[in-house]
């Protein structure tokens, strides 16, 4: 390969660096993103002119077709489904190494040896494992799958087991590398156990496996790399690779939960809350109405809106914007307060009200609002739960605890809109609702919000 | 030093890279660092186009060219997503 | 791949990495990390061994012993004088 | 060279960046120097039994006089003189890696061309460089060479012009390059561009040029792996390059200056502060006495000692520990306030105070301390006074202004042993010396200190 080539190749994994480092900081996010493109069109462009390709015919109409869909479904995807649309990207980018791989293997003049061939079978296995694992977390998300984890006796020991007979086909291929039939097995076996590794994880944990995933098909091109000798994709491939890994350990540590956790504990459903919440027995609960509602906000100075992933169910973000706009017309001060890991996936609450047009300026994260509650009149806790939920701070054997919430409970009244006393996405029971300063709103949000609305602007 | 030989310091030192590379990031960046990274890991474009374009035997021409568009797909795609989201969190609401 | 071409590879890739891995030093430990970071530098008696030991030219090999004794002491003085501080600044003063 | 070597190699890369990595935090940091040390050992076993190696006798003379000496120094030199120490080591790594690059010249079977003249020429000009400029650091730091910045008219032109003619020679070399005139010449020129360039530079900025001088040596180590197709010395070069930038932009940070105005703006004099200082004309101070200090101290409960440069040049650090063991056994509470820059090196007041044996619990950094001085009775503020300076607060073109400091004015009383009226290294008049609650006690900070604990004892 021409030295031109390879310099550039330099040139774009740097950008790769520059782009990734500056995709991790809020205020250099987007110029990262553009760094990491030009990286990318700079790899693209280099190889097409390297004398390596003969042939333009496939390739123009493959980049062609994929480029099309590729724009088609950025753009007409909803804000909220992008976690299920990376997770389908990344099972594309899978596939792709591992299809590179085989064709590899099939145009090699010589049979492969040694290490040629462990990275061929790393890479079909990795690649193919990537791809299913991401369709079976896309079906989660989008509902086509079901988000309950799917839980079977032995399971780990099957998916163990699996692995060994994938590694030890690669034994086999490794004592005959002519035998094609290996590597084909491995790559039937390997789309098997992507599906049985992701079955069993909740519909909401989707977000830190298809992080994961993505840490697997940079390795997967990692290995392809090494195939091939080229050493663009080794880069980009290792940096992906372990960048990924450092990301989905901070998305587990945001929620409080290890990876294993995550990986085999079975948490959470991903359908709506609360299977398996119980009403606490004695205790009662008064359900309120809207119109008292609108009477503590008359009286309101100072409002906080807690969003949760409830408000997402509901649909209810535009019905709460308008509300937010009534308060403040009347010279309410209102404010929202967003979580970390309030929704069902990192920024949700951000996209949602985005869609809704709420001006950035009015989202505080908790750091930055935590200490307010304490002088605010009223706080609308709009289908959250395990975001205020006080076990956090206590209740030392729940899955929740060590994680910060929101100190909703120090403000003046605390209004909470869901549809029952059920628990939230980690199934712990929420003592909030039986404080003294608690106002439970029983219905769906946008119904419940609505009405407030049609209320204030009777008034 | 050898082509295979090449490839593991390359890989080692790009594996320290990513590790360094990311320190804290806040949640709200999750997503769109999770969608930047996996465009990147769309390299693998490079391999598929040399496979679809290298001219040998039709199998791996073919097996080429599927992972040409899926490659495709995954880099385009992902940089868009990506970008569309950034565009999102941004303060000033004015160019929506 | 060049032989040339591989070295500026490795630098490059080297280079990332030593930006990335100082983060942020307290300046308790600064003159500790340039020590350190000092030593590892003599890394250059490697290439001092061959130059002295590579049985050239006369200029060549006295050259190079120069080179093994001057950078010979930048690493092991470096080495210890860095771990001498180190231990100054532990908490733990009984072994003292 | 045999691939055994070269992945040993890429081990003991990987150790240095681990090292360097732990020695950057101070939990991990006497791990980080044992990983670099293995790494070290490692290279040098490795490159003994590579083949390349024909004759062992010079190497094992050059080994064991080197060792020798790195050894005796490094127990024989005092914690104080740290600074110059690695100054020197540093110089010598710069001058080997300078030799080396000569010696593959000298031996090359063939006129080296291209590319591999431009770094051999680059490693003979930053090894040297190198070399001389870290003796001139160490001269003025051990006081063999004022201190004072020894500024020239047109300096920046001359060491321009300087450096415009060593490069020239580099392209004279280029066409020419079986003349071995040309290497000889530009390694002359670089010793005296070395000295040029440290000459003006004031003593007590010193660390700053030397971890500088040091990310240079990094550079000419690596130079020489270009020459030698050495990976180790590539990386670790790279390496050590790389992250002496870092740490000197981080140690120019921490005394709130930029790294031009270090270099070139001939601050500072290393030696004793204060040439230039100026009684402010019609303000009075009144001179205290070791009697009035110990009155206060009689009375307080709570008080912070300061420790400034002052106290390393009297050499007072022991006295101040006897005094503080007597406050302490009298039932004061007693703990030492350590500014990160005060004195003259970085960590310069806790080598001072571990020198006389003052246990580490109770130096307490900045950050740690800044809230307790309002609750405090007494102050000491032994020979500091930059770090005291509220210019830095409010005089927005003082040299200080931003750097945070000690807020030893909000104590009921501040007592200030120093000799006279005269500012610190930065020159700048200190408003605290007129402040309502100070006592000013003038004198060397020994003879003071011996005072008040005999006063103390004869209580
Ligand atoms: N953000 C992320 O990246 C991420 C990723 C994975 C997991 N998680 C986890 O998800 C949880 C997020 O906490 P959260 O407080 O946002 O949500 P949550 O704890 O899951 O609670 C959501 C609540 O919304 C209510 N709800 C559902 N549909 C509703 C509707 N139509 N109208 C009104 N209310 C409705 C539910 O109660 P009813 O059924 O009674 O209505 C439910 O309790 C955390 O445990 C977090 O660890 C977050
Ligand atoms: N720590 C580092 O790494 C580093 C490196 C380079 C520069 N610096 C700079 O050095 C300064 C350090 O501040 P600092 O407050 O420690 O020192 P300083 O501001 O330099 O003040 C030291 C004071 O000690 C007094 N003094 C000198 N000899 C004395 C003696 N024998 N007895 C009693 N007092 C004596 C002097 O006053 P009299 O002449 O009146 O006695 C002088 O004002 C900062 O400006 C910092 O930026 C620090």
């Amino acid at each position: 390969m021409p030295t031109l080539s390879n310099i550039a190749y330099l040139v774009s994994s740097a950008l790769f660096i520059l782009g990734l480092k500056n995709l991790s900081s809020p205020k250099t996010a987007r110029t990262g993103n553009v760094l990491a493109m030009s990286g990318m069109l700079l790899a693209v462009l280099v190889t097409l002119l390297d004398k390596q390709i003969v042939d333009f015919t496939h390739i123009v109409a493959g980049v062609v077709v994929g480029s099309f869909v590729g724009v088609w479904v950025a753009r007409k995807v909803s804000m909220t489904a992008m976690p299920q649309t990376v997770a389908v990207f990344n099972g594309f980018g899978g596939a792709a190494s591992a299809l590179v791989a085989m064709a590899e293997y099939v145009r090699m003049k010589s049979h492969p040896q040694g290490f040629e061939i462990l990275t061929l079978v790393l890479g079909v296995l990795v690649g193919t494992l990537t791809l299913t694992g991401s369709l079976i977390a896309f079906g989660k998300l989008q509902g086509l799958v079901s988000g309950k984890p799917l839980v079977f006796p032995l399971q780990k020991t099957i998916n163990a087991l699996l692995l060994l007979v994938i590694l030890g086909l690669g034994a086999l291929f490794f004592s005959a590398p002519e035998d094609s039939v290996y590597l084909y097995t491995v790559c039937g076996l390997s789309a098997v156990l992507g599906v049985l590794l992701v079955m069993p994880i909740g519909g909401a944990d989707m977000p830190v496996v298809i992080s994961l995933l993505n840490s697997y098909s940079g390795l997967a091109a990692s290995m392809t790399g090494f195939v091939m000798s080229n050493n663009v994709l080794i880069i980009s491939g290792a940096l992906v690779g372990a960048s990924g890994l450092i990301l989905t350990h901070i998305m587990c540590k945001a929620m409080n939960r290890s990876l294993t956790n995550v990986l085999f504990g079975a948490v959470g459903t991903g359908d709506e809350s609360g299977f398996g919440g119980t009403d606490v027995g004695d205790r009662r609960v008064v359900g309120y109405t809207p119109d008292d509602v609108v009477v503590m906000l008359d009286s309101a100075q100072s409002v906080i809106i807690v969003p949760g992933y409830g408000l997402a169910v509901a649909q209810a973000q535009h019905v709460t914007a308008e509300m937010a706009s009534i308060l403040m017309q009347n010279g309410v001060r209102v404010r929202y307060a967003i979580h970390p890991v309030a929704g069902r996936m990192p920024g949700h609450m951000n996209v949602l009200l985005a869609d809704a047009n709420v001006a950035y300026d009015q989202l505080f994260e908790m750091d930055a609002i935590n200490e307010d509650f304490k002088e605010t009149d009223v706080v609308l806790v709009l289908g959250a739960n395990d975001v205020v939920n006080p076990a956090a701070r206590s209740k030392k054997d729940s899955p929740l605890y060590g994680m910060p919430i929101l100190n909703v409970d120090q403000a003046k009244t605390v209004v909470i809109c869901k549809r029952s006393l059920r628990p939230g996405f980690a199934g712990e029971d929420n003592e909030l609702f039986y404080a003294s300063n608690a106002m439970m709103v029983f219905g769906d949000a946008k119904d419940t919000l609505g009405k407030i609305v049609q209320l204030l602007k009777a008034a | 030093m050898g082509e295979l030989l090449v490839s593991v310091y390359v890989f080692v030192l790009a594996i320290f890279v990513g590790f360094e590379v990311i320190t804290k990031v806040p949640p709200l960046l999750h997503t769109p660092l999770m969608s930047g990274s996996n465009a990147v890991s769309g390299i693998t474009v490079v391999g598929a186009l040399i496979s679809a374009g290298a001219g040998h035997s039709e199998l791996a021409t073919w097996l080429g060219v599927a992972a040409v568009v899926l490659a495709t797909i995954n880099v385009v795609g992902g940089f868009l997503v990506t970008d569309r989201m950034l565009h999102m969190f941004r303060k000033d609401k004015t160019t929506r």
